[in-house]
């Protein structure tokens, strides 16, 4: 028996998925962050998403690098098989593993400092090839786990909580994501469950390059008045652009929204990505005006959330590879190996 | 002047050629003839790291007895490029020939007069029959070889076939090439003295062996072997190790119902991303390698780190080129030894094989996947630019349809199912490998958490230095299973019983055979070993115990290998002679001969006949 | 009930703590009103990869003789943390002394008969004092201080001078904590039998003595080393290093016209920038250096081997930490011997230095400075998280205002005019170190191209193999020449004439020095020798020669040390007999006493009285 | 004597610059490249920018990567010291040099592989730092000196010369650099020397970090039909947005130019970018509306080309970390050291 298969005795009136598995099914090991650390409102998050997609926990793999946000992966889905490989790299462990078995969902779950510093190339690379993916950047503008150092999604001006100003110039990883050609490119911020779960249910059922970047407040370093990825600072800046629900078949549409333009998008899976706008100008069809509202907004101070770039037609690296629909890694001798004969052909065309 | 030198199927030639003027095919064809004609030859490539216009030379040795090596000592030079012309010159041998193109007249001064020199005007018949630059350039060549044929007695016939297979279905190229070569043989024998001292004779000596270059029996291996994710950054001297996977790939491995592809080749966007990609798809179940040089090792070190201490299974070619840093990216070194065996920081040790030809590579690149799979742990297959870039005789492939791949220690949902004890990092048998599940192989067992940080036996993490040190000396344990599983070293007893034995390793092995011989020719007796594999196997540790004095050959400058035995041999280093040969070229026989006798000299043996390298 | 353990100044006490609850200011508070006493401490941290919440402990060891090495086994347990109370509690030796909260009351069967057991209702306490919950947590610890003082007599008065120097000109903070202290006193001498068996007793042997971690001493060294460009990347245990440096530059490094900064250190995006940077600003004639660990140094790899070849000055620091790969990031190790000695793919080697405490960490780092411009090379200073992030008692930092900084071979715009011959590669006096100029130096003369491929004595772009070959031994024979410039190693004879040798270096200095005390109380004559460096000195391979039996003490599973003594020494490794200790705690003067007298056991001496470690 | 400060003997009519210096003292050793190759160019117009801007030749330092590109400044400015690192990581070892002699001028040329795929990161990473530099990208879609794979600039559809079609999205390097808070933005065409040089003088100028994309193509493996990196190609889709002279101090206005809207931009120096719009809506002092432009014309196909942002008064890394004037590596020991006495008194503070 495995460490994680633990028994979970579940009271008997906790409702259950279509497989069965009750949101407990989806928890991992007790986290050990800090009391009020935004990454374990996304790891919740992540639970209720794949709860409620009925996501068989063994059909999705877990991969992160090394930090604070890393380490989540412990923290859910223990049913999962999760690597926590090493620093910066977790989108080419992801795109290998992508590669060998194209029937499992990805799940890559970084850090800023990780995702914007050290593996900013892998992060940039790894979407412009359209992995097939759930990336979650866990994004508090620190290195958490090394202590509260700036990273490079920290603002130009904001104040670490020694005082210190951060003089760089901040990546804005939404922006780079939707120029790499992510085809699906959300914000959101971890207070804010309602807004984040659907997130990660749509780009679950995104069959393309899925990126998430969640402002997930560091209590430990970066939740004081001056920085900019504070409790406090993200919730006064907040400005949702739309609200996402997701839907597997086409259902009737619900009149529980307060009213609001309904839009409704078709993935390329069947699922439907019903999104009421917040703000009427906002068109997440379309990458360029996306990215010239984005640099707008972020100029005037706001940080917008929502969905805010979708194709729900993505091509991804297993079509461009034109790889088979059978899993490589269940490939057998007789596919792979061309044998005897062949390679006695071989060895007269080189004579 | 000397005596013109008189040689039947056994000299060297040397063609100087400008880098892009399309000289390669040509020489080529002028390689493959006289293996046609049953001579073996051994043919290499010397290039400069550059695209068009700097120097290059193609080396080809022709050698009845079958010695591959580089011989030293330069026969014949096809002098083509006026920019070398005097360090060209300069390298013929006393007795030696020269061809040149003679359109343009030089002085007398800038010629030599122990030499013997043919001029032909090949730029004059080239623009008097072509009027296009680019067929100019292009055909030049093809006289040229069809000069030499007369020269030099290669079956005109032989060069022809080649163009024909060559240009299969291509009319329109086939026979101008043809015509090309009749005019250049044509004014040969009409205006030049044929044949000349060196000749190439009809023999019996190439037998079933096969002519390809390494990496392309690399990659053939890698197909066999049953690879299918392939994750690679270009670099010089590995890149056609990609390349050539992903031709056989496209020929050997597309699902003939859908016309898709049962292998995914990922050109990377560095080193970094290529290793993580490997380990991405090893770690999920996939066979899965890159290939790289120096450089990229460098690059890989955390990575590999990773790989050792996660225990995934990961293959790394590398086609070692000159060393350190960039160093010389077109020449050929065995000097990463050290960087690949202890790769990455904290206690690592990582098996490496080390193939001495195309077929040897085709062998260990199949088995380093078997390897990697049965160990859990990244193989290396030690290659270099002078095995990897040049086409070399060898035997021929081989493969057994029954043989299956070992996918080693992976417990399946049955075995799950059936209540196995599923500990990640459990040796249930004493061999130090535990076993690992796949990604998705049970909806409620098996799933662990992959990490390059301690953990216990069942992938729980701690800090703890008991559970630490119980996981480190269980990869000890599982290197020591891995001693016995690499390829064993291959003996060579000398005529005579020797206190005196040498060690080798890789693309040394032609060089070393040739200087055996020789040796043994000069009454010096050696026994040999050639090692295959690291770690090495007890019969190292035996042989270096039975000799009193060991040479190790080694083409780099710390002597790398000689270190490694030392330590992991306990062996004491006075008794294991270095003889390194560090200079970017492939070693000679003629070295090693020099460098082994001087040193028997030493310790007091017969004095021996001087020989020149 | 054994007897109570009853010694003076002679004990070990370790507090078992929750990570963030701010009980490390406490506990410097202790172990510094003990050296305030006159009385030796070394206190370790042992602490997880975890920024909130998990098991930390201070383990501070109080020795009158001066032992600064780990002893292994605890007198006392200070048991502040209920998710550890078993394991803490099982870690107490018989007779020895238990401290804890006893505001919740615990069953007995969760107590130990054979210790003494101190309860105190700290919990209580803090809450009837306190309301705010974060004051009640830090208060806790300095009524927890108080209550000590009391149990072992630690005076009272130095605590508190300690607090007011900690809290100058804050009177609102200063005033509580004294109090604090006063009722956890109070309290105690009230209602706990005090003293303990355990005391603490004014004594006069701390002398001139520092108290400083590792890390800022390094940072201290390279402010006097000149070093003015740092870049770094956040990396346990290195990067209070860049931390303390910034914190010593702010004060002393500040134009005071200005108010600007004669230094820059740059938070680079990982360690490929960093090592590039501080290879840039070495190429143009600055002091540059990074700090790092083991995943660093292997991702710095490639960069290493330019520097190497490229002939660029660099300090590396390397606070290692427990390998491979993530490994253990918060335990010790001595395991990236072979890492950083051969960095890099090719042909490399690296001058390392071993300091052995902080003192050493100040001299060693201002001499790496002097040696990487001498040298023009990499230098790396070998640390560890044991020297790097405790605070260790040392001999006091000297410096004499005469030193000049030795900016090796640089060729000045006068030497260029008065028609020097300058060759970027020319090794004009036999010590294989040529001249450079620093970019900008000259209109016309000295400007060079820099590179990582081979070139010649004029820095000409060159593929050539005797060019190439000429280089690389000119680099040899710098090698050489760092061989006589690095620190000597520390002889240490035995108080008789013995076959028997050891060798160590860095951090196990301080339990080496008590084991050879030990050994020699036990009758086992052992010469020392303490390596300071690599390449080594004549002095090891004299010391290797001139013992039968040398056994090499390391914190790591491959014997990397030995190896490269082996290797290096030429010594015949049956010599040379590993001592090994890796499990991520510091080596203990116990544990070598144990592998050494059990190992001369074996070697027919005289049987030995069994150690307990 | 050095083999670069080879005698000169120069035909005494060659016009001399201020400095006394013909045109042939900022050449360098005879190119390797092949005949044609884009890179050539770059490195004539970068002597000529050098020439007519009278930069004594020794007061810049050159570094470069690895590639055919990289190469190149072996071929120019022979009398530079110059610094050819490793792949990709130009960037950063250009970051240290500056650090260490903030009175040199820093060119740093790279290739498109070179900096969008191994050093994508730490090109970003000195961009957002403000490293002031000139970084010269010479971009041909391919590697060149590996012969010919495709590199991250390719565009997705663009075919090599062997009929491979690239699937991957492609980097432009452009919107990343302004994305990164380059403050001097600039693309060109190697084939077009009267619009580069300029735009290499203002780079040089500018005191801050410079950033020019120059495709420049690859004769030998991506100069064919199918690629959007051959002369043809880049010539059809070239789309110049404005043409740029710099003056050394302001002078009047020539009448030399045709029509057209002209802009004086003073940089921080003094020098004067006088901008000639060749497009009426684009203007070069709005980042956003840069980049917005740029992401819209981008999709039409069409490369623009000109000054596409600058910022005239630009912080540099120098600035934000507040070093003195006096470059560090001219710093002795009274400047360093803090000496015994300082010592002294922090041993007793360790007590
Ligand atoms: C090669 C390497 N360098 C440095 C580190 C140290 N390190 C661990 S986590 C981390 C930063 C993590 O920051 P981020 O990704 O933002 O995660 P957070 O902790 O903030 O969630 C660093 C620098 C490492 N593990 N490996
Ligand atoms: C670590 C490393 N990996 C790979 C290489 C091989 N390499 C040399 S140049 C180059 C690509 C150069 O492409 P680019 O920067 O576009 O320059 P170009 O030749 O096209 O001008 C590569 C992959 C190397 N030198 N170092
Ligand atoms: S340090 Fe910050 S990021 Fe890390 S667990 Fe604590 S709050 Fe979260
Ligand atoms: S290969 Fe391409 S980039 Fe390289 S020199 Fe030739 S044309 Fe230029
Ligand atoms: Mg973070
Ligand atoms: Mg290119």
């Amino acid at each position: 028996m495995t460490y994680l298969a633990k028994p979970k005795l579940h009271h008997p009136s906790l409702p259950v998925n279509r497989l069965g598995y009750t949101r407990r099914d989806y928890e991992g090991t007790v986290s050990t962050l800090c009391a009020g650390c935004g990454h374990d409102s996304i790891s919740a998050a992540i639970v209720q998403a794949c709860f409620e997609l009925d996501v068989a926990p063994h059909r999705l793999a877990k991969l992160s690098g090394i930090g604070c946000s890393s380490k989540t992966p412990t923290y859910f889905l223990g049913n999962s098989h999760g690597f926590n490989s090493v620093h910066g790299r977790m989108p080419s462990v992801l795109t290998g593993a992508n590669l060998a078995n194209r029937d499992l969902i990805y799940l890559g779950v970084s850090g800023d400092g990780d995702s914007a510093s050290i593996g900013f190339g892998q992060f940039a690379h790894s979407v412009r090839r359209g992995v097939d993916m759930v990336y979650i950047v866990e994004n508090n503008g620190v290195y958490g786990l090394t202590k509260g150092q700036f990273s490079a999604t920290a603002d130009r001006g904001s104040k670490s909580k020694r005082g210190v100003t951060n003089m760089d110039a901040a990546i804005d990883m939404v922006s780079i994501a939707l120029q790499m050609g992510a085809t699906y490119v959300a914000r959101s911020f971890s207070g804010d469950k309602a807004q984040l779960a659907p997130l990660i249910k749509g780009a679950i059922r995104h069959r393309g390059a899925a990126f998430i970047d969640v402002i997930s407040p560091c209590v430990a370093f970066n939740n004081h008045p001056g920085s900019t990825k504070s409790y406090d600072y993200v919730r006064e800046h907040n400005e949702a652009v739309n609200f996402l629900d997701v839907m597997i078949g086409r259902g009737p549409i619900t009149t529980e929204y307060a009213p609001g333009e309904l839009r409704e998008v078709v993935q390329h899976d069947g699922s439907v990505l019903r999104l009421r706008k917040l703000r009427e100008d906002y068109d997440p069809g379309n990458r360029i005006i996306a990215m010239n509202m984005l640099q707008e907004r972020a100029a005037k101070g706001e940080i917008v959330t929502g969905l805010l770039y979708v194709d729900p037609q993505p091509v991804d690296l297993h079509a461009h590879l034109n790889t088979v629909e059978t899993p490589l890694n269940q490939l057998g001798e007789r596919e792979l190996i061309p044998g005897r004969e062949i390679l006695e052909h071989l060895n007269s065309s080189l004579r | 002047m000397p005596q013109p030198i008189q040689r039947i199927n056994d000299f060297v030639i040397k063609f100087a050629n400008v880098n892009g003027s399309g000289s390669a095919s040509a020489n080529t064809l002028f390689a493959k003839a006289i293996l046609r004609m049953g001579v073996p030859v051994s043919p290499r490539n010397i290039f400069p790291s550059n695209i068009q216009g700097l120097p290059t030379w193609y080396e080809v040795r022709v050698s009845e007895q079958g010695y591959l090596g580089r011989r030293g000592g330069i026969d014949m030079m096809v002098a083509m490029n006026p920019q070398t012309w005097d360090q060209d010159l300069k390298e013929i041998d006393p007795g030696g020939y020269l061809f040149y193109d003679s359109a343009k007249s030089l002085p007398r001064s800038r010629f030599r007069d122990d030499i013997t020199v043919i001029g032909m005007p090949l730029t004059e018949i080239c623009n008097d029959s072509y009027t296009d630059s680019r067929q100019r350039q292009l055909f030049k060549n093809i006289i040229c070889l069809g000069a030499l044929s007369a020269l030099l007695e290669v079956d005109p016939n032989e060069i022809a076939q080649l163009i024909g297979e060559q240009y299969k279905g291509k009319e329109t190229l086939l026979k101008p090439n043809v015509h090309a070569l009749q005019m250049g043989r044509d004014y040969a024998l009409a205006q030049l003295k044929c044949p000349i001292g060196l000749r190439v004779q009809r023999a019996d000596r190439v037998g079933e062996r096969i002519f390809i270059e390494g990496n392309s029996a690399v990659a053939l291996g890698a197909v066999y072997g049953g690879a299918t994710v392939c994750a690679w950054y270009p670099l010089t001297p590995s890149s056609s190790v990609a390349e050539a996977f992903t031709r056989h790939c496209k020929r050997l491995r597309t699902e003939p119902e859908t016309g898709r592809n049962r292998y995914a080749i990922v050109q990377a966007e560095d080193e970094l991303a290529s290793i993580g990609i490997v380990i991405g798809a090893g770690w999920n179940g996939a066979r899965a390698f890159t290939a790289t040089s120096g450089p990229g090792i460098s690059l890989m070190t955390e990575f590999i780190g990773l790989a050792y201490f996660a225990e995934v299974p990961a293959v790394i070619v590398n086609v070692q080129r000159g060393g350190p840093s960039t160093g010389m990216p077109t020449r050929t070194q065995q000097s990463d030894l050290l960087s690949c065996a202890y790769a990455s920081h904290g206690d690592t040790k990582h098996p490496l094989l080390f193939p001495e030809d195309p077929r040897e590579c085709f062998d260990m690149s199949a088995l380093a996947f078997d390897l990697a799979d049965r160990l859990q742990t990244p193989v290396f297959l030690m290659t270099d630019l002078d095995i990897g870039m040049n086409e070399r005789l060898c035997d021929p492939f081989v493969w057994d349809d029954c043989r299956r791949m070992d996918r080693g220690k992976v417990m399946t949902r049955e075995m799950l199912d059936a209540g196995a004890d599923f500990g990640r990092y459990l040796d249930v048998d004493g061999d130090g490998i535990p076993f690992r599940t796949y990604p998705g192989t049970h909806p409620t067992r098996g799933a662990y958490f992959t990490r390059g940080t301690t953990k216990d036996r069942y992938a729980r993490y701690s800090e703890e230095g008991p559970v630490y040190v119980d996981n480190m000396q269980r990869l000890l344990r599982k290197f020591e299973t891995a001693r016995g599983l690499v390829p064993k070293p291959v003996l060579r007893k000398a005529a005579q019983a020797t206190r005196h034995g040498v060690i080798y390793f890789g693309s040394t092995s032609p060089a070393m055979s040739e200087a055996l011989e020789l040796l043994e020719t000069q009454g010096l007796h050696v026994d040999a070993l050639r090692v295959r594999a690291f770690p090495f196997c007890d019969e190292v540790s035996e042989f270096i115990a039975a000799h009193d004095q060991v040479f190790v050959v080694e083409q780099n400058r710390d002597a790398q290998m000689r270190m490694m035995l030392v330590n992991e041999c306990a062996a004491d280093p006075a008794r294991l002679s270095p003889v390194l040969h560090y200079d970017g070229t492939p070693v000679t026989a003629r070295f090693i001969v020099r460098e082994i006798s001087a040193n028997l000299g030493m310790f007091n043996i017969a004095p021996l006949r001087k020989l020149v390298s």
